[in-house]
C-alpha cells in the first residue's frame, strides 16, 4: 500500500525512477493506482482549498 | 496623420527591439491607485522572473543546438534519466510559485476589502452604454459615447480620444474611497478603467461590487471588456477625478439642473425645441441600432422612419419606449431617461425622416402616463 | 485527394484470419468515390481528417484574416460590427473544433495503430462514421452564415444570456452542430481508447508506448470525460432558448454565473484536449533529430497524467472577474501556478534530451524546436494570466488573445504540421521538399510571432478583445498585427505545394525515413500499405 | 494492465468490455453535468458564492443583538424591460445590530392596464454576506399577480447574524423586478413590435 501511495505521489509530482516505474507495472494492479490517485487528487484539493481559506483570514 | 508606409516601418522597428521597450503605452500603466500601483509591480516582477527562467532556459536550449549539432560531428550521448536532476526542476519551480503566490494573495485581499466607502456608486450595463447612480444622493445619468458615427466610418478626421469619450463622465473626488455596486440590465459587460486596476463583470440579476481610491484628478479612460453584443466596442468608460471641493461644487450643480429640468415637466414646449432636444437624445441613445436615418437594420431592429405602427398608435410608441419590449434587444428607458428627454425623443421620431405626424408630445403627458 | 495509397497488394495481405478485429473488406473494394464514403481504413479515415481540418484550417484563417483587415486601422472600413462578431465566433469555433481537433484525430487514426503495432482501429466501422459526422455539423455550422439574423455572433465561449436570450435565431441550429462535433470526438476517442488498451502489439506493455500514444490516450479520456459536460450546457441552453426554461436566466431565477462554470468546466480540459497531443508529438520527433532517446520518459508520462488531473481544478481561471468570492479566488490562482509545474517538466525534458544530442535540423525538427520555444513563452503568459490580481487588468484583452494564440498556433497547430512533416514519408513515400518546407516554416515563424506579439503590448495597454474598431493609441500594433496575419495566413500556401508536390513525388523514402526514428511505425514499408500488422509483429523494447 | 497477446477472441472481448466502460462514463458525465445545475444552486448556498439568498423563508434566530456594532442595510430597487411595474422602498438605507430584528416595507406598483405576473429577483453584495442573512418574510420568495394599477405593499423582515464577518460594514440588498414569462398574456407592445422581431 504505501509504495502505491508513494508512485502515485511521484507521479503528481512528476518525477520517477525507470527502476521504480518498471516495477510498478510489472506488481502493481492498476485499480489501486487509480483509487489511490483519485483519492490523492481529493487530498490534494482539500489541501489548496484549507490553503486558500487561511490566507484568505 | 502619418503615411501608411512610415506607420508600418515604425511598427515593424518597434516590434524588433520590443523586449527592451517597456515604456508608457506598451506596458501595462502603473495607475493613479494603490492598488494600480501594487498590480503594476506584481506583473513586473512576474515578468522580470518569467524573463529570468526564459534566458536560463532559452540558453540551454540553443547552446545544446549549436554545440551539438551533427554537422560540428556531435555524437549523442545515450543517457535518459537523472532522478537528482528531475527532483531539482519540480522543486526549484514549485519554491518561485510559492514566492509568487504569497505577494499575489496580499494584493488579492487587498482588492476584496470594500469596507468603510464613503461613496456608493451603482454602475449598471445596458447594450450598449453605462448608467451611474450615486447612492444616497438622487442624482442618476448614463453615459454614452460621444464619438461622432462620421468619424468611425471615416468621414471625419479621428480626435485624440476617439472611442473613448462620452458625453457624461463618472464623476469622483480624489481621496475617497468609492464603491462601486455593478450590475446589468441585458447581458453581461465588464466594466474596466486600466489606471483604476478596476475591471468587475456586471452580471443581469447580480451584484457585485469593487471599490477605488484615486489619488489624482484626471481623466481615466477605459472599454467595456465583455461582448456584450453589436456595439460592444463603442461602450467607453470615462472618469473623472477631481478635488474633494470641486467634487461637492460639481454635486450641488447637478443637482440644480436636475431641479432645472423637473420645472421643465410642467411648462408647454414648441415643436421646434422638442425636436431639437429630442435629436440630441436620439443620437446619443437610439440611433446606434435605429440608424441616425431612422432606417433601422430589420429584423433586428425595425425602421423608425414610415413606421405607421408607430405613428398610428401614439400611446404604444411612449409605451414601447417606457417599457421597453420583453425578449428583444429593446430596453425600458423609463430609469434612464427623464419625462422631457421621453417627450422630446417621441416627438422628434414622429417628425423626423418624413414622419408627418405633425403632433408634439408634452413632457407632462409623459409624467401622467408614468404616473397612472 | 492528396493522399492516396497504392493499390492494396494481395500478397501483404491475406495471410491472417483478421475476422473480427479488422473488418475492412478488401475483396471488392468500392472504387472511385464510393471508396471513400464507404472507408473503414485507419490510413484513408486518418487522411480524409487530416483532409477536412486542412479544408477548416483555411475556412477558419480566412475569418481571421477577414478580422484582421477590419483591425488594419481605426474606423469601421469593410464589414459591420454584427458580421464581425460573426466571424471572431466562426473563426474560434472552426478552428478548436474544426482544424485542430480533427486533425489530431486524424493523425491519430494514421499514426496509433501503427505504432502500437494493431492492424487497424478497434471499431472501424464507428471510425468512419464519426468522421462523416464532421462534414454534416460543420457545413450546419457554416449554413447559419447565410441565415435571418446571421451566423452565431457571441463569442466561441458562446456566454449567456447573450447566447440564450438575445442570441439570434441561427443559434438553435449552431448547438445542433456542436452536438453532432461532439458525438463525433466522443466516438473517436471511445475507439482511441479501445485500440490502445486492446491491440497492442504482443510484448507491449503500457510504459512501452511511443509518447504520441500515451498522450492520445490520456486526451481520449478527457474526451469522454468533458465532452458530455458540453453537451449537457448546449442542452441547456436549448432549452433555454426553445422551452422556456431558465438555466440561465436571472428573470427565471438562473444564473448567468452557472453557464460559465459549466462552460469552463468543459472549456479549460478541453484546452489541454488541444495541446497534450501536441505534447506527444513534440516528444517523438525531438529525440529522432537528437538522436538519443527522450530524457525522463517516465516523468513525461507522468507529467501528462498530473496535467490532466489538474485540468479539471483550474476552470475558474477564466472567471477571476465575475465577482468570486476572495477564497475562490485563491484556490483557483494556487491550483492554476501548480500546472505550471509539470509543464515546465516537460520542457525541461525536451530540451535536456537536446543536450548532448546529434542534431540535425530536418522540417519536422525545425517546427518541433519552434514549438518549444514558443510554446513556453505562451507558458509565460499564462503564468502571469494565473495571478489573480494581475488577471483583473489582463483579463479579456489582447494580452489573453496573444497567450492562447500562442499556445494553440505556434503550439497546437506548429506541432500538427511537425507531425505532418514527420510522417509525411510513412504516407507518401517520398520525403516532402526541403526547401519550400524551410520556406514554410521560416514564413511560418516570422508571421505568427508578427501577428500574436505586438497584442501583448496591445492588451497590456488596454485594448479590449472582440472589438471592430479601437482607440488610436492601439493602431500600430494592430497594423503590425494585421500584415503579420496576412504573411502567416499566405505562407500555408506553400505548405500546400509542399503535400501536393509529396504525393505526386520526390526523393523516396525507405521504410526507416528518418535515422534517428526508432518506433513500430517505421518497420513498415513507406508508403505503408492499406494493410499493415496483420500478423502482429513483435515487440522489442529498445535497449535504454 | 495485462499484456495483451493478439489473440483475436480475447482483443474482442477487451474492446466490447472497454466500449461499455467508456460508454457507461459518457452517461455518467451527461448526467452530472446536470446535476451540477441542483449541485452549484446547494453550494452556493451554503458558501454563499455569488451572493443568492435563500430562496425560502428563515425561522429568526434568538440571540442577544450585538450593541457593539452599526451595520447599514441598503436597498435597491430595479426594473426591467417588458415589467411595467414599479418597485419601491420606503427607506434606502437603514442602520441596524447584528442580530436584531428589522421591518422594511416595499411598494409594488403595477401601472398597466393588464394585469401581469412578475418577481423582484434578490441579489446581495457582497456576496459573502449572504450566509448570515437570515429573511424571515419576503415578498422575493414567489411569484406575483398585480391587477391593472393595483398597488401593494410587502413587507421584507430580515435579521443580521451576530457572526456576521467584522469587516463587513455594508449589506446591500438589490431587487430586481422580472416578469414571469410563461405566466403573463403577451404585454401590448410584444404583440406588435418584439415578436414580429425575433421570429
Amino acid at each position: 500500500m504505501w509504495s502505491v501511495i508513494k508512485s502515485v505521489l511521484a507521479a503528481f509530482f512528476g518525477v520517477q525512477r525507470e527502476q521504480q516505474r518498471r516495477e510498478d507495472f510489472e506488481n502493481g494492479r492498476p485499480v489501486s493506482f487509480i483509487v489511490v490517485g483519485i483519492a490523492m487528487a481529493m487530498l490534494l484539493v482539500a489541501l489548496v482549498a484549507l490553503v486558500a481559506t487561511l490566507a484568505a483570514r | 496623420m502619418r503615411t501608411l508606409l512610415e506607420r508600418v516601418a515604425a511598427g515593424l522597428t518597434l516590434a524588433l527591439i520590443s523586449p527592451l521597450v517597456l515604456a508608457n503605452g506598451w506596458n501595462m500603466p502603473i495607475g493613479v491607485t494603490g492598488l494600480s500601483r501594487e498590480i503594476h509591480s506584481l506583473h513586473m516582477t512576474i515578468f522580470w522572473i518569467c524573463v529570468a527562467i526564459g534566458v536560463v532556459v532559452f540558453g540551454v536550449m540553443f547552446y545544446s543546438l549549436f554545440r551539438y549539432r551533427r554537422s560540428k560531428g556531435a555524437k549523442a550521448a545515450n543517457f535518459h534519466e537523472h532522478t537528482g536532476v528531475e527532483v531539482l526542476w519540480t522543486a526549484v519551480p514549485l519554491l518561485i510559485l510559492v514566492a509568487m503566490a504569497v505577494p499575489a494573495t496580499a494584493t488579492l485581499k487587498n482588492m476584496y476589502d470594500v469596507s468603510e466607502a464613503e461613496i456608493d456608486v451603482m454602475v449598471t450595463g445596458q447594450q450598449w452604454r453605462w448608467r451611474y447612480e450615486y447612492l444616497g444622493e438622487d442624482i442618476a445619468f448614463t453615459s454614452n459615447m460621444s464619438t461622432p458615427r462620421e468619424q468611425i466610418s471615416g468621414e471625419a478626421e479621428k480626435t485624440e480620444n476617439y472611442l473613448l469619450e462620452v458625453d457624461e463622465p463618472l464623476v469622483l473626488p480624489v481621496d475617497t474611497k468609492v464603491r462601486l455596486l455593478l450590475t446589468a440590465d441585458d447581458v453581461i459587460h465588464s466594466w474596466w478603467v486600466p489606471e483604476l486596476a478596476v475591471k468587475q463583470d456586471a452580471i443581469p440579476g447580480f451584484v457585485n461590487e469593487n471599490w477605488v481610491r484615486i489619488d489624482e484628478p484626471g481623466i481615466y479612460r477605459g472599454q467595456c471588456t465583455e461582448l456584450c453584443g453589436m456595439d460592444h466596442g463603442f461602450m467607453p468608460v470615462v472618469v473623472e477625478a477631481m478635488e474633494k471641493d470641486d467634487y461637492e461644487s460639481w454635486l450641488a450643480e447637478r443637482k440644480e439642473a436636475a431641479e432645472q429640468e423637473s420645472m421643465g415637466i410642467d411648462r408647454e414646449w414648441e415643436l421646434d425645441e422638442l425636436m431639437e432636444r429630442g435629436e440630441k437624445v436620439y443620437g446619443s441613445i437610439c440611433a446606434s441600432c435605429h440608424q441616425v436615418d431612422g432606417s433601422g437594420s430589420p429584423p433586428a431592429f425595425p425602421a423608425l422612419a414610415g413606421n405607421t405602427e408607430m405613428l398610428d398608435d401614439v400611446e404604444w410608441h411612449i409605451d414601447t419606449i417606457v417599457n421597453g419590449v420583453s425578449g428583444s434587444a429593446m430596453p425600458a428607458f423609463r430609469s434612464t431617461l427623464n419625462p422631457v428627454e421621453i417627450a422630446a425623443v417621441v416627438t422628434y421620431e414622429r417628425n423626423a425622416w418624413g414622419n408627418e405626424a405633425g403632433d408634439t408630445v408634452q413632457p407632462s403627458e409623459i409624467v401622467e402616463m408614468l404616473e397612472e | 485527394m492528396a493522399f492516396h495509397f497504392p493499390k492494396s497488394n494481395p500478397e501483404q495481405s491475406t495471410t491472417t484470419a483478421d475476422a473480427g478485429l479488422a473488418d475492412s473488406p478488401h475483396h471488392e473494394r468500392p472504387r472511385g468515390l464510393m471508396r471513400w464514403v464507404l472507408t473503414t481504413s485507419h490510413k484513408e479515415i486518418g487522411s480524409l481528417y487530416l483532409l477536412f481540418s486542412l479544408a477548416m484550417f483555411f475556412i477558419g484563417g480566412i475569418f481571421a484574416l477577414v478580422v484582421r483587415a477590419e483591425l488594419f486601422q481605426p474606423g469601421l472600413q469593410l464589414v459591420e460590427p454584427e458580421f464581425f462578431n460573426q466571424m471572431t465566433t466562426m473563426h474560434g469555433l472552426i478552428m478548436v473544433f474544426g482544424a485542430v481537433m480533427p486533425a489530431f484525430v486524424g493523425l491519430a487514426n494514421w499514426m496509433v495503430p501503427l505504432q502500437i503495432g494493431a492492424p487497424d482501429m478497434a471499431l472501424p466501422r464507428l471510425n468512419n462514421f464519426s468522421f462523416w459526422l464532421l462534414p454534416v455539423a460543420f457545413t450546419l455550422l457554416l449554413s447559419t452564415l447565410f441565415m435571418p439574423g446571421g451566423a452565431p455572433d457571441f463569442g466561441w465561449t458562446f456566454y449567456a444570456p447573450l447566447s440564450t436570450t438575445y442570441a439570434p435565431p441561427s443559434t438553435t441550429f449552431f448547438i445542433l452542430s456542436l452536438h453532432l462535433a461532439g458525438i463525433s470526438s466522443i466516438l473517436g476517442a471511445i475507439n482511441i481508447i479501445a485500440t490502445i488498451l486492446n491491440l497492442r502489439a504482443p510484448g507491449m506493455r503500457m510504459m512501452d508506448m511511443p509518447l504520441f500514444v500515451w498522450t492520445w490516450l490520456i486526451t481520449a479520456f478527457l474526451l469522454i470525460a468533458v465532452m458530455p459536460v458540453l453537451a449537457g450546457v448546449i442542452t441547456m441552453m436549448l432549452m433555454d432558448i426553445n422551452f422556456g426554461t431558465s438555466f440561465f436566466n436571472a428573470a427565471g431565477g438562473g444564473d448567468p454565473v452557472l453557464f460559465q462554470h459549466l462552460f469552463w468546466f468543459f472549456g479549460h480540459p478541453e484546452v489541454y484536449i488541444l495541446i497534450l497531443p501536441a505534447f506527444g508529438i513534440v516528444s517523438a520527433i525531438i529525440p529522432t533529430f537528437a538522436r538519443k532517446p527522450l530524457f525522463g520518459y517516465a516523468s513525461m508520462v507522468y507529467a501528462t497524467a498530473s496535467i490532466a488531473i489538474l485540468s479539471f481544478l483550474v476552470w475558474a481561471h477564466h472567471m477571476f472577474v465575475v465577482g468570486l468570492p476572495l477564497v475562490a479566488e485563491l484556490f483557483f490562482m494556487y491550483t492554476t501556478m501548480l500546472i505550471a509545474v509539470p509543464t515546465g517538466v516537460k520542457v525541461f525534458n525536451w530540451i535536456t534530451t537536446l543536450f548532448r544530442g546529434s542534431i540535425t535540423f530536418e522540417p519536422p525538427m525545425l517546427f518541433a524546436l519552434a514549438f518549444v520555444v514558443l510554446f513556453t513563452i505562451g507558458g509565460f503568459s499564462g503564468l502571469m494570466l494565473a495571478i489573480a490580481p494581475a488577471d483583473f487588468q489582463y483579463h479579456d484583452t489582447y494580452f489573453v488573445v496573444a497567450h492562447f494564440h500562442y499556445v494553440l498556433v505556434p503550439g497546437a497547430v506548429f506541432a500538427i504540421m511537425a507531425a505532418v512533416y514527420y510522417w509525411l514519408p510513412k504516407w507518401t513515400g517520398h520525403y516532402p521538399h526541403e526547401r519550400l518546407s524551410q520556406v514554410h516554416f521560416w514564413l511560418s515563424v516570422i508571421g505568427v510571432n508578427l501577428t500574436f506579439f505586438p497584442m501583448h503590448f496591445s492588451g497590456l495597454a488596454g485594448m479590449p478583445r472582440r472589438i471592430p474598431d479601437y482607440a488610436l493609441q492601439f493602431a500600430d500594433f494592430n497594423m503590425v498585427s494585421s500584415l503579420g496575419a496576412l504573411l502567416y495566413g499566405a505562407s500555408q500556401l506553400v505548405f500546400v505545394l509542399v503535400v501536393i508536390k509529396c504525393v505526386r513525388g520526390g526523393k523516396k523514402a525507405p521504410a526507416k525515413a528518418w535515422e534517428g526514428a526508432e518506433d513500430l511505425e517505421w518497420s513498415v514499408p513507406s508508403p505503408a500499405p492499406l494493410h499493415t500488422f496483420e500478423t502482429p509483429p513483435t515487440f522489442e523494447r529498445p535497449a535504454h | 494492465m495485462t499484456q495483451p497477446n493478439r489473440d483475436e477472441h480475447g482483443a474482442n472481448k477487451g474492446v466490447r468490455r472497454t466500449v461499455v466502460r467508456t460508454v457507461a462514463a459518457l452517461a455518467g458525465m451527461f448526467a452530472f453535468a446536470f446535476a451540477l445545475v441542483p449541485l452549484y444552486d446547494v453550494f452556493c448556498e451554503i458558501t454563499g458564492i455569488n451572493g443568492k439568498t435563500n430562496g425560502s423563508a428563515q425561522a429568526v434566530i434568538h440571540e442577544e443583538v450585538d450593541e457593539s456594532r452599526m451595520i447599514t442595510v441598503q436597498f435597491i430597487t430595479r426594473g426591467s424591460s417588458g415589467l411595467p411595474w414599479e418597485l419601491d422602498v420606503e427607506s434606502r438605507q437603514v442602520r441596524v445590530h447584528p442580530g436584531q430584528t428589522n421591518e422594511v416595507n416595499f411598494t409594488f406598483h403595477n401601472r398597466s392596464d393588464n394585469s401581469n405576473w412578475g418577481r423582484a429577483v434578490p441579489s446581495v453584495s457582497p456576496s459573502s454576506a449572504s450566509l448570515h442573512l437570515r429573511k424571515v418574510t419576503c415578498f422575493c420568495f414567489e411569484e406575483q399577480q398585480l391587477q391593472p394599477g393595483e398597488r401593494i405593499e410587502a413587507p421584507l423582515v430580515f435579521q443580521l447574524t451576530r457572526d456576521l464577518p467584522p469587516e463587513i460594514k455594508t449589506v446591500t440588498l438589490v431587487y430586481t423586478l422580472y416578469p414571469v414569462a410563461n405566466k403573463n398574456e403577451p404585454l401590448q407592445a410584444q404583440v406588435t413590435a418584439g415578436k414580429g422581431d425575433e421570429a
